[in-house]
């Protein structure tokens, strides 16, 4: 693995490809043995949900993800761990935010792209405002407690 | 100092930032969230559940006794939902 | 989520194509929320591997994998959780494995992901042979003790 | 009964699979590990480190002292190593 991987954190409008990012992770890297990428995407909310919108604290997103992928940069053996998250309106099936987590060996993929999305949902500020199919008033999407116990077990 | 405001946060207050001059018995994040409720509805509104307002300075996240001095930038949002 | 969904296991010597899987998995499940991919990769070993060489036993390759499928689909709730495993002549940075895990939330698509690759690591009969760089004899590859290891926090 | 050989299990024997009549005393998996070590010097060679290998009923794990009542094909090779 290189000595010293910068964090790579995107906060863009515009959709990503997942398996652009991944070629371009293990292109570079001939020892990458596993790669894991998650992909969060807008659910349809049983088809109520006509588009959510995502705002967020444009600087402090990308820095606060930066913090987290340093965290993890620190604790697993890593090539790479690229972030994406995106803004703006998103459709139901859309995609909303990409981790992909390359190392020599499985777990240390697993757990650095578990990590720096548990960190994400509880750290990164972005909001949900949700816009319902019938028109009506959607409002704030609510945290989840679910959330801040997934960040603790990593304490 | 900048005040930012997110979400429902910002649209209770009804503006997006301001610039604020701070009395000098202002001197924490918890100081200034009590001090903001009493500058008008909007605010009132924003701050009636104030433990659920998260507080960052200069863009990183800081605790209810952080100290205000150094801070260029606050901002107060509502709990993160991305992801 | 669908109320059965069958495992989809192949046993191919033709790379994948790690996008279409997920397209493929998101396009008719709209409550789809987070989907979490794992590609396994053939290292070059520091420049020693030439090629690797999976051997697999035609049956109980597909059947194996299928009932540890089967297992995660009863664990977790998932959309769905396709597995694709190459044999034959791999170069350094192909294609091995990959398994993608796709649910409402993403704790059950990350332990499924995690789940199938520790028991397909001690379970499903393949084996490496190692093609050496420099022409010389490489060998069967030795099973690692951290992969039983793995396997045993499910229990 | 068919037996088949996967890996450096079917290099030291030396072939791939064969068609075999047991004799009626062996009854395990166990009991045709230690028949097949007597069979020649492939055999005796690829059965040597005998907690290594692995043993498949009909396309199933299975340990030492399952039966092989029923086998229609067994499986003899190393611990795994795909993935």
């Amino acid at each position: 693995m290189p000595a010293s991987i910068v964090p790579t954190v995107r906060i863009q409008e515009a959709d990503f490809d997942v398996a652009a990012e991944i070629a371009r992770l293990s292109a570079g890297a001939p020892d990458v043995g596993a790669v894991v990428t998650f992909t969060g995407l807008c659910r349809s909310e049983d088809g109520s949900l006509d588009a959510l919108e995502l705002e967020h604290y444009p600087g402090m997103a990308e820095a606060e993800i930066g913090r987290i992928a340093e965290e993890a940069l620190e604790r697993w053996p890593l090539a790479g761990l690229p972030v994406i998250h995106r803004h703006g309106s998103i459709a139901p099936g859309g995609n909303i935010v990409l981790v992909v987590a390359a190392s020599r060996h499985r777990q240390a993929a697993f757990d650095a792209a578990g990590f720096l999305m548990d960190f994400l949902k509880t750290r990164a500020p972005f909001w949900k405002k949700e816009h319902r199919a019938d028109g009506g008033q959607g409002g704030w999407v609510d945290a989840r407690e679910a959330d801040d116990e997934a960040t603790a077990r990593w304490r | 100092m900048k005040l930012v405001y997110f979400a429902w946060v910002r649209e209770r207050i009804g503006i997006a930032e301001e610039e604020i001059d701070l009395p000098g018995d202002v001197a924490t994040v918890g100081d200034l969230l009590g001090w903001l409720a009493a500058r008008g509805e909007g605010y009132a509104q924003a701050l009636q559940h104030r433990n659920a307002i998260r507080v960052a300075i200069n863009q990183e996240h800081v605790s209810r006794d952080a100290p205000l001095a150094g801070a260029r930038e606050v901002a107060l949002f509502p709990p993160i939902t991305g992801g």
